[in-house]
């Protein structure tokens, strides 16, 4: 199995949602973060105190999938996910050792 | 027949009363319409602000407040170089005749000329009448900003808010509240406190606005929810205590009407939260915050016409009918239209205007419970439609005029990548809320 | 001694003053009475709202603000259908002597029969008073709803709240101040504002609302911090200055003695918060948010009934003293006892207006700075436990009983799951907070 | 030459007018000033609150209610204690002469000896002014704790509070108010409702505190914008709303003035509007949320001195340029010189104070639109500059004074550990925000 | 040493993190997330506009702890978070290659 | 490739991200989460209830690194995120197999 972390543009969350679906991704956890990359940010100005604001908001989206299912899911968020502008985000891929269904006690592959 | 029309008239000097006679000042009067005036204006800021400003995404929610505070800026200073001299100038109007000061009042009283803001004008200082109309001035352009909400540039919204105020709003005003000679005084419209020059005059130009505008980018695929109901429903909330400023302050006096005003206006909003989620309840099951407040206000719409000339059956009857056709233009007419009207203005003030404005000429009569004797419902209701759809036909093709020009000239939209990022960055270099 | 009960006495006609025998308006007073209308409303919505949706948890925020517009809306309506004239007709009553419609008003002005609100009634139209008594109609059931916030489902709600205001609302405010012949007028119970009929009465049925339907699930094993302490502090600032309207307003005129109402009032808040710094910076070593803003409020309830006929010194220590009283209730006996008041309903308004009930006794006399000439301690402070009790009493068993009976008609609870959900989307289809 | 310093004294007996001879209420300047004082309460809280509250980072949110509530819990009982005659006490005072009375007054009202607020003085019942007065004392060292935010010690803040309205509020607002015989009523300053007992005295307490108390951790290295600015703004609506009654309401009468003062407040606000925003746009291309806001506040700060005694175009170029000296103070200014004011206390009231004092000894001249006959705009800028020189002078000293021995006894800041969790958890146990 | 990555219901967090300390842990770190799954999700209605909801609000649980504690903390966390109705959540286990702490620079396991 | 993910304390953030871009880090992403371990936590009272407050607010800080950065990086982050006091938090180490540009579909290292 493999967890696959994707950092993605926040408005582009239902568009990856249907396409991993379609890919027969069956779970998916979504968090907001802040991103620094080389997009670059915006200033913001308080009563003339100006901040760099560098951190960007973005979507980091986990979904562990089994081994075969990797390149489809890659592919899958690639193409729903991108505008072709700098910020589009990322995709990195670890390896999982043991996931486990809390409800039923299901491992590996069923847990999922 | 006691109209507000005839009232205001008596305050600028048309008639006279034995107040306005002796120019003395009326402390109660005073401490009335002072105290009507500042719950007016805080409708505006901070409820109306916060009523749109909930509903917005939270990347827009300061362009909401941003523009309420410029607009209020300018059309302030514009008001007493010539807002105030457009609406109640009456120069060249006589009653039943029909001149061009019956469309619009002369410039006589521009900067304020020969107006003693502390001279007594029918018990009060025409300085606390002077704030009071201005408030009006300054909250009707600003309910049609809810219309081209989170896509307008800012300078195209001030811009377009000042103009639009200028030949749509003043002209309105002048035509129902401007006395004798006054268009829809000479027709004999029943308009208490501002059905047409406030509500369907402001909710026609909304339509103009998001029809010329276009829909949000991604409207209706993406959802855009309400970033912040409890903001929209402490407006909502504000809105309703300060329309009794409004709706009672508009008879410019106190005497025993104002019992009626006040009565009708809380029950038309009371039946107006009632219409709504029996809409809702019956439609989805359930009620929503974000439902009984709209209906609230729609009951409130739908009574401001009314409030002087109906008994407290027809208020309630008034407030429901009123929320029940918006509750259908706003949860099922836009949609089939599929104009993308951020914040239902249309929906809310000119549907609610509209049935408000005839429901008017119905209740009014007495065997209905109303207040207006010798009251033909059947004349009436042409006299009330008709001034419903003069009201329509001039603001929407003023408003139209109005945006293709300052699309023309500067565009009105911002550019798609500053929509996405929001208008609080993009137009103001700020964030609503930081962590 | 002036009574709010004789005053509103005179207002119905029951004996008459100068100005109600001319039936002429007086600007000044009518100008007050709106304007207090308006802060009594504001309490409501968005004060109390806002006060109670801080502190229950984000996902139930919406629920408690459609609970208040909803009661609301049902309640203005019934207000003008029976509920004014069971509250202020007068028919069938003697001063001294005891007959039913000691209890309970009649029903001669239902459906405002014979009303005429343009009419003056001691100088304001009665349409004025018919709304200002309805926003205490109106807040009074409110109060009530934060007992039993996060877990009522809205049917129930709103469903009690309409029977509570018939059952419990409308005949303790009728025995208060229905005027001579009526319960607690007769005994010669001192209550200005509404200590009984507002705070013992929504205080006690708020205990039995809670026990009757039970702690929220998890309470108190899981922590339920307030979600929001901003909106809880800036709804009980509202709720601090809109007590003015509704205590100063009470009197339902303007005279000398709103002057020592408005100095009492705001002393009675002064203090509170005082009474509760205190309490928390010996127990805890620091006063907290909620802890004034809570001291504010008992400080307000414990001085309404007293704040006409007590001393600037007699305001300080009532304050002071109902603080620390309701201090404890809430910080100490709640806990003993184990019952779960949401928003403390009984801890502030119960013990707050049952210990500013029996102190407004001790401190009207003249010998302690207060201003009802030959009051007998001893006696008052009877018949002031009696009104006490007797409003313990009555509200406690019909609260019950009509809790009881909704529960075994359609269920007072919602299903766990829902109660976990929150309140805001399994009853409403809505979140109050999107990103 | 109508000054509030008169008005004051009339109402303080020392002259009198018909109403005061026969002691009668006046029903309309009583309910006006009843609804002043509610408007200004509700500056405070909430008003005042939010708008400090918004721009401090989250974790100190609830101290700047706490400071504020308790704050005013203390300052109302020593109000009634000695507050009230240290401001209003004329023993001793002559007109034109001076004596230590001319700085503050006596004791004979305190513990409100011999007044009964329940007697008419100026037609309004004595207890209605002590509560508008006490509402003054409340806001303004409230205003001040703008300026320390964020890092002071609770206990510190709570005592510099109450010494500081004993010390420099309470002898600056006689020298103002306190009748002929005063000091500045000698001089013949120019201050209708508060521009130097007020806001320069405010303003420059609160320049001393952050000077004495040091800059925040980490400002300005590390970012620190505004947590809510919604928040921000709507407490900025509610102060502007609210300053009706503290313009209007500091007149204690209803006459044709309060039509002056009402309009050339509103165009103050409006044009401060205006300028902020030219400002913004001139110096970064766009107006901000926070600039408009603070731009109608520093407006209202200017007029404050003003509004009486100048025309409409004076009060729009006194809001104009008041506007703009803040701008600069606290964009530029507050920068140069390094010292950290959380709130912009003396960028806003301390400047635009100064500033509205100056410009309303030139805009009060007849020949400019002014209302103040015969007056001289040579010598009456000279004695406003003195009025402002002396305001700065005292209070710069007396404070520093204050601040020094408080430090001395208990210490004025917290540890650095707190300043980094944040006021609120450690001085108070609570968080605002709870998911 | 071994990441645990829990995905559990919100209101069971007090309950996991006692369960954890009696299992020896002594550092967790926890994020507010939404999660997709299984569980079904609800409608919103505003002004007639529909959303489906289905991203459900979830707490991510995470800890690193040493190898021979792996099993015993799977348990401890699937005994406390579960309710055995669908949406409990689940468990992932990475492997982490290196851990130091901040303020000592200790490493290993004995960062922990 | 290596995933390094810093617990840290919020307000040593912007330090900790000038350190990274000076070690040559091009991409960070943030995630505010609440931490649990040796760091005391505070007590809140709410009308007279108390709650013990155990999880502390803390920065997640992520960055996906090429393997001859990781002892660098790991450096850079100690020395800025230090204070010396408990509760400063942790690095972890993970091993990251593959890295997607969402935006040109590069990998690997040249994905970073
Ligand atoms: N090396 C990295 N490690 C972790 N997150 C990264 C890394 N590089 C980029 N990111 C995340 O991806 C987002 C987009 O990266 P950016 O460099 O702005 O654009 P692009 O992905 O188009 O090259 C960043 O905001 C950040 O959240
Ligand atoms: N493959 C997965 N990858 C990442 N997160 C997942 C995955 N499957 C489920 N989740 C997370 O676990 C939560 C619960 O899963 P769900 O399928 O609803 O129920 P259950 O765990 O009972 O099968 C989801 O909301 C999601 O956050
Ligand atoms: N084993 C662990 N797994 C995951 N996160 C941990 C672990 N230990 C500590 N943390 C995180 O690091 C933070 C700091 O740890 P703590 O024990 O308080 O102090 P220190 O890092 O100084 O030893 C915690 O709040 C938690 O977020």
């Amino acid at each position: 199995m493999k967890l696959i972390t994707a950092i993605i543009r926040p408005f582009k969350i239902d568009a990856v949602r249907e396409a991993l679906t379609e890919a027969g991704v069956t779970g998916i956890t979504v968090t907001e973060v802040k991103g620094f990359g080389r997009q670059k940010g915006h200033t913001e100005v308080y009563r003339g105190a100006e901040y760099v604001v560098n951190f960007l908001p973005k979507i980091r989206l986990e979904t562990v999938v089994a081994d075969e299912l990797v390149d489809q899911v890659l592919a899958a968020i690639r193409h729903s996910a991108g505008t072709g502008k700098v910020g589009d985000g990322k995709l990195f891929v670890c390896a999982v050792e043991q996931a486990v269904r809390i409800r039923t006690g299901e491992t590996g592959v069923d847990a999922l | 027949m006691i109209s507000r029309a005839l009232i205001a008239a008596a305050f600028l000097g048309v008639s006279s009363t034995a107040h306005a006679a002796t120019g003395e000042i009326d402390t109660g009067t005073t401490a009335w319409l002072l105290t009507a005036t500042l719950f007016v204006l805080m409708m505006c800021l901070p409820g109306l602000a916060l009523f749109y400003g909930g509903v917005v995404r939270a990347k827009n929610v300061l362009s909401i407040f941003v523009q309420m505070y410029v607009s209020a800026g300018v059309i302030g200073v514009l008001w007493v170089i010539y807002g105030y001299s457009l609406v109640v100038d009456t120069t060249g109007m006589v009653e039943g005749e029909y001149s061009f000061n019956s469309f619009v009042g002369g410039l006589n009283k521009a900067l304020l000329a020969g107006v003693d803001p502390q001279a007594a004008a029918s018990g009060v200082p025409e300085g606390v009448l002077i704030v009071f109309l201005m408030a009006f001035a300054i909250i009707t352009p600003a309910i049609v900003a809810g219309a081209f909400a989170e896509r307008m540039k800012f300078s195209a919204s001030v811009l377009f808010l000042a103009l639009w105020f200028t030949f749509c709003y003043a002209p309105v005003a002048h035509m129902v509240w401007g006395g004798p000679g006054a268009l829809m005084v000479n027709w004999g419209a029943l308009d208490f406190a501002g059905g047409t020059a406030v509500h369907i005059n402001s909710g026609v130009a909304g339509l103009a606005a998001c029809l010329v505008l276009g829909k949000r980018t991604n409207y209706p695929r993406i959802p855009m929810p309400p970033h912040n109901l409890v903001l929209t429903l402490t407006g909502a909330s504000m809105l309703w205590v300060g329309w009794f400023g409004f709706n009672i302050g508009s008879g410019l006096a106190v005497n025993g009407q104002v019992g009626l005003v006040m009565l009708n206006t809380q029950l038309g909003a009371c039946a107006g939260i009632l219409g709504w989620a029996l809409m809702e309840t019956l439609t989805r099951g359930k009620p929503s915050a974000l439902g009984v407040a709209s209906g609230a206000l729609a009951g409130l719409v739908g009574i401001t016409p009314a409030c002087a000339f109906v008994g407290a059956g027809g208020a309630i009857v008034i407030g429901l009918l009123t929320s029940v056709a918006c509750f259908y233009a706003i949860t099922d007419l836009k949609h089939r239209f599929g104009y993308d009207d951020t914040l239902d203005v249309f929906g809310l003030h000119g549907v609610g205007g509209i049935v408000g404005a005839i429901l008017t000429g119905l209740f009014a009569a007495p065997s209905l419970g109303g207040t207006v004797e010798g009251l033909d419902i059947g004349r009436q209701l042409l006299v009330q439609t008709a001034s419903v759809v003069f009201t329509i036909v001039y603001c929407l093709a003023l408003s139209w005029a109005i945006l293709k020009l300052i699309d023309w000239a500067i565009g009105l939209r911002v550019v798609q990548e500053d929509e996405e990022e929001g208008l609080d960055i993009t137009s103001h270099h700020e964030s609503a809320y930081n962590a």
